[in-house]
């Protein structure tokens, strides 16, 4: 019963349907006038399909500031201090960041990269001049006698750097510009061979074998003037501390030698012993002791082996067969 | 309609692209090398017919597979000896059966040369045969067998039938024969040295793998009435 | 059921088939144009003759192989020959090609032949 | 008791046969008979060979052979090369010419000079001292020489404590074998009844040496009673020194695989089961005290070789790293020779040498071949011709 009673409601629809559909058809020939408008199918004949979205209003964008600028204006008043980069403020076509092969980098707008570096743009040469003009009434000559590297050298043997940091904030002192570094040439020292010896050992890695410099750093102390003291305290421990021989450096022996030493080796005592006299009377022995400090020092190989036996064969007096 | 068609003849092309790749994704069940891989021209006799014939242009763009590291085109390489080196190989030793090729070379070497020192004639010296290689080959020539017993199941008996042999089972037979020589020894003497001995021994038409060649040869004979039962 | 008679009734009139059940083709009633792929294998019995020639020399001398050289090499040839000749069947065999006075044929020849002089349809 | 440098080298450095890819160029051999001259001399002689002889094979008699390496002296690889050969032959090679040319000049007044032959494992040091060797044979030297002292650090027969000094360790079997092999090899010298002793030896209450004996008794008081072996040879040892001393004999020592006696780590064992460094070994002290400078009339030449020392510590080939410091100086200053791998034309004569053996069977390119295959070793050489 349910059933039948649905399918009697549902004729009347189906014959509207029918009515537009005929509707729809029998009406094309009256829409002819707007032929611009794409006619849609509208089947269950809602009013208006498409709305038009509304437009957002843009606020207008002034043009950017460095178009404006005239060409002698003064720099150092338009960008004083250090600051980011800002693409209106510079008047410069710069371009900068990464992009596919054959395309120009990115211009200054809306760029990242040229944020992210630190510039100089307050540090322009003008400026400088200007800046350094100011702090001249401050300073004190340069003496006229130190006018080349080795007078400074001789004379003031001793580098001392610091730093110092000037710049606006609650406080004054920068935890960076306790750091006292001391650099001087070891030659100035003027060291003998177990001293220097013992010196560098004391220094360990703080020497540097190029350029003959130990580079002393002192951070320690919470003050400049502590480091500093500390640093001096330093290097005169380690000079008199070099100087001094200790009784327990007597009991160095052979093996403990980096490099072999001929002179108070078993060989020179074997060839004494061979030829019943002092080693300085032997004929070839200084050929032969080279070759053997060479044979053992610069480790073995086809080269140093043949010198040894070249060595041996003057020093016994054997006839070359070769 | 019209755009499918596009479409499917569109798929069609891209998949005739990719039959290359598709043939390279085949494989030779467990080989390392895809099946159009072709086997590796290592002897140079046979590369300089090629050169010779001029198929030589056919081969310079297939991809070949590497040649194995016991094949040379030195002189000194023999197939045979290949084969044979695989067939003393266990468990995939090759380093092994290959030293124990050549101890076995060599003492057949110093066995045929203490004889040859022992000779005083001239005569008797040029009798015995310096060369390992060609004892090798004779001694694997002497020991091929000619035919084959084959258990066939008629009536419900099962007769040992003789069948003739292809040469290649047959040079099998003999190469397996000699291993096993060798391997029948006693504990102390190697296999190197045992197997140089069957070797030096079947060369001169005797020993255990001629006699057991001659003895397969006698039972083929009693077994003759069967001939006719092969298969069918 | 009481209450729709009318369907019970429709259910007894469907039991009875009205017409007869059509008969369906498990395969065409008609001879097929080829044969299925069912070999008959050739006989390997072969050089019976030579074998027992070869024998009766092996008998003679021992089994010394090397005097009786001429009836082994005539066995083996004969042997080599029958292997020969053999693959050149099958291989003539697994092509379909005929060969003329051959009455013994494989399924494949016998389609090749099946498809020159067809059944009638 | 065989000398088995080259043999050793089959345990550790398990030889394959490369078979590379490579491309052998055919050339065309000349003749077996016109190179017969070029790669065998009949100068059997070696006081007389010279460079002129160079990379010829020249025939050891047998007699000679059987005085000199009757009990070592020869790699067991060799000898049974020899065996093979049905006759011993050694190449003349640059490392024993120089050294035979040495001794022909050198001023045997003078303390002796130490020649140290080294190179790699399996070149040839062995029968460059074989070959030096047959020299002083035939120059009536008294051949002192130790086939192989890895033999008596590495693999001894027994150990047991010394009874005269206390600490240190005997090895009475290997010292009796050394002393039947010096024997035998100066059978002729020691026949001269001038060679005596110079001090008594008491050997326990009864038995003594008396002064004046001849150096015959001593020896044979070693073989006989085994358990002065080891004493006996460090007498011997002393003797022998001074009898050179005073002029009655001119001495060649020959060890191989000298550096043995400085390797710390030896395979001889206390009853404890403790190690016993060489330098507690009683044979040591004998061998190093003949190495000493303080006697003349006389000629050392040793081997310093890998193989004597542990496998571990095979680094290097080079006499200071296998004498190590101790050694080094003990030896210092010494004259190094080195014995090289084949050069092209000592490959040439020894691929004829084996042809003319019926050894190898030759074929086209071959020669190059193995060269390229071997490397020039000459023990890789011979293993790899082994299988052809």
């Amino acid at each position: 019963m349910m059933n039948l009673s649905r399918n009697i409601e549902r004729v009347p629809f189906r014959s509207i349907e029918k009515q537009l559909v005929a509707s729809y058809c029998n009406s094309s020939p009256q829409t002819q006038t707007k032929q611009e408008e794409f006619r849609a199918l509208n089947i269950r004949n809602v009013k208006d399909p498409f709305q038009t979205r509304r437009r957002l209003q843009k606020t207008a964008v002034f043009p950017p500031r460095a178009d404006q600028m005239p060409v002698d204006q003064d720099w150092g008043s338009v960008w004083p201090g250090p600051r980011s980069f800002h693409p209106a403020t510079v008047p410069l076509p710069v371009r900068q960041g990464f992009t596919e092969k054959g395309a120009p980098p990115p211009n200054k707008f809306n760029n990242a990269e040229l944020m992210k570096i630190p510039n100089f743009l307050h540090l322009t040469p003008p400026v400088i001049k200007r800046q350094c003009e100011a702090l001249k009434k401050f300073c004190t000559p340069w003496p006229k006698a130190l006018d080349n590297e080795d007078k400074i050298q001789k004379n003031f043997p001793i580098e001392v750097i610091s730093s110092d940091y000037c710049y606006s904030s609650p406080t004054i002192r920068d935890p960076m510009a306790r750091i006292i570094t001391v650099k001087f040439k070891l030659a100035s020292l003027k060291l003998d061979d177990r001293a220097r010896d013992k010196f560098l050992r004391l220094v360990g890695p703080r020497y540097n074998e190029e350029n003959d410099t130990v580079t002393i750093v002192t951070d320690r102390c919470p003050l400049k003037k502590q480091n500093y003291d500390y640093a001096m305290y330093l290097v005169t421990a380690l000079f008199h501390e070099s100087k001094k021989v200790e009784p327990w450096e007597e009991m160095k022996s052979e093996a403990d030698m980096e490099i072999y030493c001929w002179e108070n080796n078993a060989s020179k005592k074997n060839i004494e012993a061979l030829f019943g006299c002092k080693s300085e009377e032997i004929p070839n022995a200084a050929e032969y002791s080279e070759a053997v400090s060479h044979y053992m020092n610069e480790g073995e190989n086809d080269y140093t082996i043949s010198k040894y036996g070249e060595a041996v064969k003057k020093l016994l007096k054997l006839q070359g067969t070769n | 309609m019209c755009a499918t068609k596009v479409l499917f003849s569109r798929c069609f092309a891209v998949s005739k692209l990719n039959t290359p790749i598709l043939s390279y994704i085949q494989q030779n069940s467990m080989s390392v090398y895809p099946n159009y891989y072709i086997e590796p021209i290592y002897r140079k006799e046979t590369q300089q017919e090629l050169v010779k014939t001029g198929e030589i242009s056919k081969y310079s763009h297939i991809p070949t597979k590497a040649t194995l590291n016991g094949q040379t085109c030195s002189d000194s390489y023999d197939p045979v000896i290949a084969l044979f080196t695989n067939y003393v190989m266990r468990q995939g030793l090759k380093a092994l059966a290959r030293e124990q090729m050549d101890k076995c070379f060599e003492n057949i070497k110093r066995l045929q040369l203490e004889k040859y020192h022992k000779c005083t004639t001239e005569e008797e010296k040029l009798k015995i045969e310096l060369d390992p290689k060609k004892v090798f080959h004779e001694a694997i020539n002497n020991s091929k067998p000619l035919l084959q017993l084959t258990g066939v199941k008629r009536g419900g008996v099962r007769y040992q039938v003789p069948m003739p042999i292809t040469d290649r089972r047959s040079e099998f037979i003999a190469m397996n024969w000699l291993v096993d020589a060798g391997k029948e020894k006693d504990r102390k003497v190697r296999f190197a040295m045992q197997l140089a001995r069957e070797l030096v021994d079947a060369s001169n038409n005797t020993g255990k793998v001629v006699k057991r060649k001659q003895d397969l040869h006698r039972q083929c004979e009693a077994n003759k009435a069967f001939a006719h039962y092969r298969w069918s | 059921m009481r209450l729709f008679p009318p369907l019970a009734f429709i259910k007894r009139s469907r039991a009875v088939p009205q017409e007869p059940v059509p008969y369906k083709y498990s395969v065409p009633l008609k001879l097929k144009q080829g044969v299925s792929n069912k070999g008959g294998k050739i006989s390997e019995v072969c050089c019976i003759h030579e074998m027992s020639v070869m024998f009766s020399c092996l008998k003679d001398n021992e089994f010394q192989q090397q005097l009786c050289h001429k009836e082994v090499e005539s066995f083996q040839k004969c042997y080599t020959s029958f292997l020969t000749d053999k693959n050149q069947r099958s291989e003539r065999e697994m092509k379909g090609l005929l060969t003329p006075g051959e009455k013994r044929m494989t399924s494949k020849q016998l389609n090749v032949l099946l498809k020159k002089y067809p059944n009638l349809e | 008791m065989f000398k088995t440098t080259a043999d050793l080298l089959i345990k550790s450095h398990p030889l394959r046969v490369v078979q590379g890819r490579f491309f052998a160029a055919a050339v065309a051999e000349p003749k077996s008979e016109d190179r017969l001259q070029s790669f065998r001399t009949f100068e059997a002689d070696p006081s007389k060979h010279n460079t002129n002889h160079q990379s010829q094979f020249y025939k050891v008699d047998s007699t000679d052979k059987k005085v000199l390496f009757q009990y070592g002296g020869l790699p067991k690889s060799f000898q049974i090369q020899a065996k093979t050969f049905n006759e011993t032959c050694l190449m003349v090679r640059d490392p024993s010419i120089q050294i035979i040319n040495h001794l022909k000049t050198i001023d045997y007044t003078q303390p002796p000079i130490k020649f140290v032959l080294y190179g790699k494992k399996g070149c040839g040091k062995t029968l460059t001292l074989a070959h030096i060797m047959h020299y002083a044979y035939k120059n009536d030297f008294l051949i002192v020489h130790v086939p192989w002292v890895g033999n008596w650090m590495r693999r001894c027969k027994d150990t047991s404590n010394s009874e005269t000094k206390p600490g240190f360790i005997d090895l009475n079997i290997d010292a009796a074998a050394w002393l039947v092999h010096f024997k035998t090899q100066n059978a002729n010298i020691l026949e001269n009844p001038e060679l005596k002793t110079t001090i008594d030896i008491q050997w326990n209450k009864r038995e003594c040496t008396p002064i004046g004996s001849s150096l015959l008794e001593l020896i044979d008081q070693g073989i006989n009673r085994i358990r002065f072996a080891s004493n006996c040879v460090n007498y011997l040892a002393e003797e022998v020194k001074k009898l050179s001393q005073s002029g009655l004999c001119r001495t060649l020592l020959a060890i191989d695989g000298f550096n043995a006696f400085f390797y710390p780590n030896t395979r001889v064992f206390t009853e404890k089961k403790e190690m016993v460094p060489p330098s507690r070994v009683t044979l040591t002290e004998g061998f190093l005290n003949l190495t000493k400078f303080d006697w003349k009339n006389s000629v050392i030449v040793v081997t310093v070789d890998e193989i004597a020392i542990a496998e571990k510590d095979q680094i290097s080939h080079y006499p200071r790293y296998l004498l190590g410091k101790s050694g080094f100086e003990h030896l210092d200053p010494f004259l190094p020779v080195e014995v090289k791998d084949y050069s092209e034309k000592e490959h040439q004569s020894i691929m004829d040498y084996y042809r003319e053996r019926k050894w190898i069977h030759s074929y086209p390119g071959q020669n190059d071949e193995l060269y390229f295959l071997s490397g020039g070793n000459p023990f890789r050489l011979m293993n790899l011709c082994n299988a052809l």
